[in-house]
């Protein structure tokens, strides 16, 4: 059997490149980067470098580029501390019904302690506009924070018009670009964000490592306190290893970044014609267009998502029922509810992430392993079907009462 | 995350289907929770004669549903009253918390189609 | 030359079964813990795996131990979590004179937002009394927070006895046992703490893996948001290959434990013989008995610290000059302080901790070199010995001033 | 973290020591402030002849001290006067952030010692 991993939007797996340059440093320095001696000023030395070709490739200047543990921190410490340290100017935060729930449960947090939300919606592809975001602005807004790369359909929001309005308006603007950097051009100035969180777990570099650009003057509060790492704005024996690995990670995906794309395009297209034409009551989620390259989200109505996970996990597939990290691990996708999927079609999602190491090959064996799961499971669903052509429950049988 | 046990109701089901002329039908759920499990019964006797189930949810609600099916095919209406849901999750080595009170309902399906059934019987 | 490494607290090289687990693991699997299907679930494993582990040796439950990036995320996360959870009880917090930069400034930190702090002198050796932390205690007490093993001059606190005393009253107590947990026996109920902080970097683990011990039922409150890893209690995807190897390297340190206690206290008797019956005007800092078997730390007055870990490293000898993350970067140690050491020479201090791979020839090598180089820097010290001897600078010179 | 001229600088400090019968002695720092710079002068016609320096200190305060002797050695007193902290710190390639301004004092010590020079020559 194939052995296919197509999940690589929850994580994907290291560069072999990168693997080999983390374990031979492992192997050779373990010095503190605080230290003054010999192994310490190496170990500062391949974190400086790491931060050099971080923010080069970013458009940013390195001592705006701080590193920290993930993508959740990076966007814990953006929204957190954007907002928290402006509360004096304002207390209103603008956002998207789109948003990671890094950053929504943030948000939410930050309600409670006296912050008011304004949570956009979005269109049927999951995108917000500029002209809302302008709508919502008010004197107290202290914050924008919209996703830029939509992590559960692969919708890319138009960051840059929103960028050119937050600087029109003076508002600070932060990206979660976890699901950009490293898969499309990303230039911060080019964006026009304040702050913008990314990790490297999402670009074949190790976990452990994630990214925050913070544009220098832009106001914001540390998180949390210690030591003087990172100009103490993230504090903490930095991971070198791993941010020796976010470096070499990043140069390697954008380095072959047009190449790559182009290669997911024609694979995943493939894959979403292959899934559109062979199975029915089944719809691609997100933008047709304006999206990822390497993703692809669908919901297959009358089957629940989970169960579709696994039964492709037993043919060696592995997929992702909506976002791998779901907190409220049995509510439907907050995501495609915000654009307008019903709740039961939203129950049966399934990304689909492609990524180093896919091939046509492995496309073509989820498309022939699909269908017959797809059916198996409908065969099994109370909602699909009533086999009873004299079905007396009415109201009461679901499969009577849905659209077929 | 699942047992092997889980896994096994959930790759190959036991009484999946439904039963056309059934005695009893019970179902819990819907389309907007998550999980529907629903329950065919035949009765003989007031034994549980067939039994079979069609199930939309996830792993757990597909294992539970099959494994209800098999604890009960062959009790007494009384005797199946008496199997719980906790008692299923315990015969299938045990469920991931998160699923233990959203996903493990089947019993709930299992008691609402004998009640449907008695009921009708009540209704004869 | 020979290359002495002698910065074991610091960070210490990976033990070398450690760095081959974790690089095994890259290179085999890189699925998400939070994803459902195989990869993940074998990440999920791997974590739950290396949890048992942790938990057993420190005599924890499972579900107690929370993984972190490190020493300073768990330490903040205790002390803030545990603090502000019981904002409405109260808002006093009791620490002590010697802790880590990141129990500094949170405590500090959490002063800004209300709370009162109790900051316990302690007597030459470092020591903090438990009878002091009695008397300290108030109807607002919150947290008695007292680190375990000092990191600059390896003191070991009585723990067990303010954890006896936090239990007697109720009050949370959570200690900083970063240096500690793979050193020293370390069991949480022996210790009688609610919160307990370590990092796998201080044992031979991985850079980017902490941990935080949350006994069940303790008030907590988290510091960041998003997925539903760890419980919630500290969010974002997991560092796999990390958590594998701090579960290792601590089943790898406490099965060695005695023995390497035992041959480092040698290595540390010798060191600490040697210095002081060499170098005239120098102190061995910290408790004469009650600290850590690998750690010696010196005071050598009329020189400054930084310059003599140069001139070590010169001779390629790693050793720090007080602790590696000194934020107040000019500023004497606050813990030589604390303990009374005069300002001029608390300037003056250089630590030296043992670990893997050290041997008593590093350590001969060390009391070879070592005394030309204090000789030198005190010859060009204007603190020591005034060579003019019809000096008429009076009190403006601090060699003839100085006691000798 | 230091340049390597630093570094040498540090290692193979210039002009270390003290003139016993000096023409100025100018010092900068106390013990408790972490860096403590004397600088020893020889002037003849106006022109430093010799300099000498004492530092407790850093790696920085010791190649800053180090480095200023070297580079006014042989100045008259007011082009001496002239050289700053900051020219000393260029000459060194450069000082890490932190230290630039806290032990980058050697510039101030010899204008003390030229100002103690001038003093007690103002006083003769
Ligand atoms: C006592 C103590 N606590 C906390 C820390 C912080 O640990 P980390 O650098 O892993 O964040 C350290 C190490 O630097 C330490 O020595
Ligand atoms: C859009 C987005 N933001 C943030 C995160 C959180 O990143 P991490 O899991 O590295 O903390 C993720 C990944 O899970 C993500 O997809």
């Amino acid at each position: 059997m194939r052995n296919v991993y197509f999940d690589h939007s929850a994580t994907t797996p290291v560069h072999p490149k990168v693997a080999e340059e983390m374990c031979r440093y492992l192997g050779e320095n373990s010095g503190n980067p605080s230290s003054f001696h010999s192994p310490g000023r190496i170990a500062r030395k391949t974190v400086e470098t790491a931060r050099e070709k971080v923010a080069a490739i970013l458009g940013a200047r390195p001592d705006e580029i701080v590193f920290t543990a993930g993508g959740t921190e990076s966007v814990n410490m953006a929204v957190m501390g954007a907002a928290r340290a402006r509360r004096k100017k304002g207390n209103h935060i603008i956002t998207s019904a789109v948003e990671h729930q890094a950053s929504l449960y943030t948000c939410e947090a930050l309600e409670k302690e006296g912050f008011t939300l304004t949570v956009l919606p979005v269109d049927r592809y999951g995108l917000v506009s500029a002209d809302q975001v302008r709508e919502a602005i008010t004197g107290q807004t202290v914050l924008i924070n919209i996703i830029h790369a939509q992590n559960e359909v692969g919708t890319i929001e138009p960051v840059e018009e929103i960028g050119a309005l937050a600087r029109e308006k003076g508002i600070p603007f932060h990206t979660d670009a976890c699901h950009s950097v490293g898969r499309l051009p990303v230039d911060v100035n080019k964006l026009g964000v304040d702050l913008m969180s990314f990790a490297a777990h999402k670009f074949n570099g190790p976990l452990g490592a994630g990214g925050l650009y913070i544009r220098k003057g832009t106001r914001w509060e540390r998180l949390m306190y210690g030591g003087s790492q990172e100009n103490r704005r993230r504090v903490g024996t930095e991971n070198v290893p791993a941010i020796l690995g976010m470096g070499l990670a990043l140069e390697l995906a954008v380095a072959d970044m047009e190449k790559s794309a182009a290669y997911f395009t024609v694979l995943r297209d493939r894959l979403v014609n292959g899934v559109l034409s062979t199975i029915p009551n089944c719809i691609l989620t997100g933008h047709p267009s304006i999206r990822l390259p390497n993703l692809a989200s669908f919901c297959f109505e009358f089957v629940e998502g989970e169960s579709i996970l696994l039964s492709l996990d037993g043919r060696k597939i592995a997929v992702s029922s909506g976002s791998a990290c779901t907190s409220r691990l049995l509510e439907p996708s907050h995501v495609l509810l915000a654009m307008g999927v019903p709740v039961d079609v939203a129950q049966s999602s399934i990304r689909v992430s492609l990524g180093l190491g896919n091939t046509e090959e492995d496309v073509d064996y989820f498309l022939a392993e699909l269908p017959p799961i797809i059916e198996r499971l409908r065969a099994m669903s109370p909602l699909f079907g009533c086999e009873d052509e004299e079905c007396s429950e009415g109201e009461d049988c679901f499969a009577c009462t849905a659209k077929r | 995350m699942y047992s092997e046990k889980v896994m096994d109701h959930f790759n190959n089901p036991r009484n999946v289907g439904m039963i056309p002329d059934a005695d009893g039908v019970g179902q819990v759920g819907n389309p907007t929770c998550g999980d529907i499990m629903k329950i065919y019964l035949k009765i003989k006797d007031n034994v549980i004669e067939d039994i079979k189930f069609k199930t939309f949810g996830c792993g757990a609600a597909v294992a539970t549903s099959s494994m209800v099916t098999e604890l009960v095919k062959g009790m007494s209406l009384d005797e199946a009253m008496n199997v719980s849901n906790q008692m299923v999750a315990e015969a299938l080595d045990g469920l991931p918390p998160q699923k233990m009170h959203c996903s493990n309902l089947a019993a709930d399906a299992l008691h609402a189609a004998i009640e449907n059934y008695r009921r009708k019987e009540a209704g004869k």
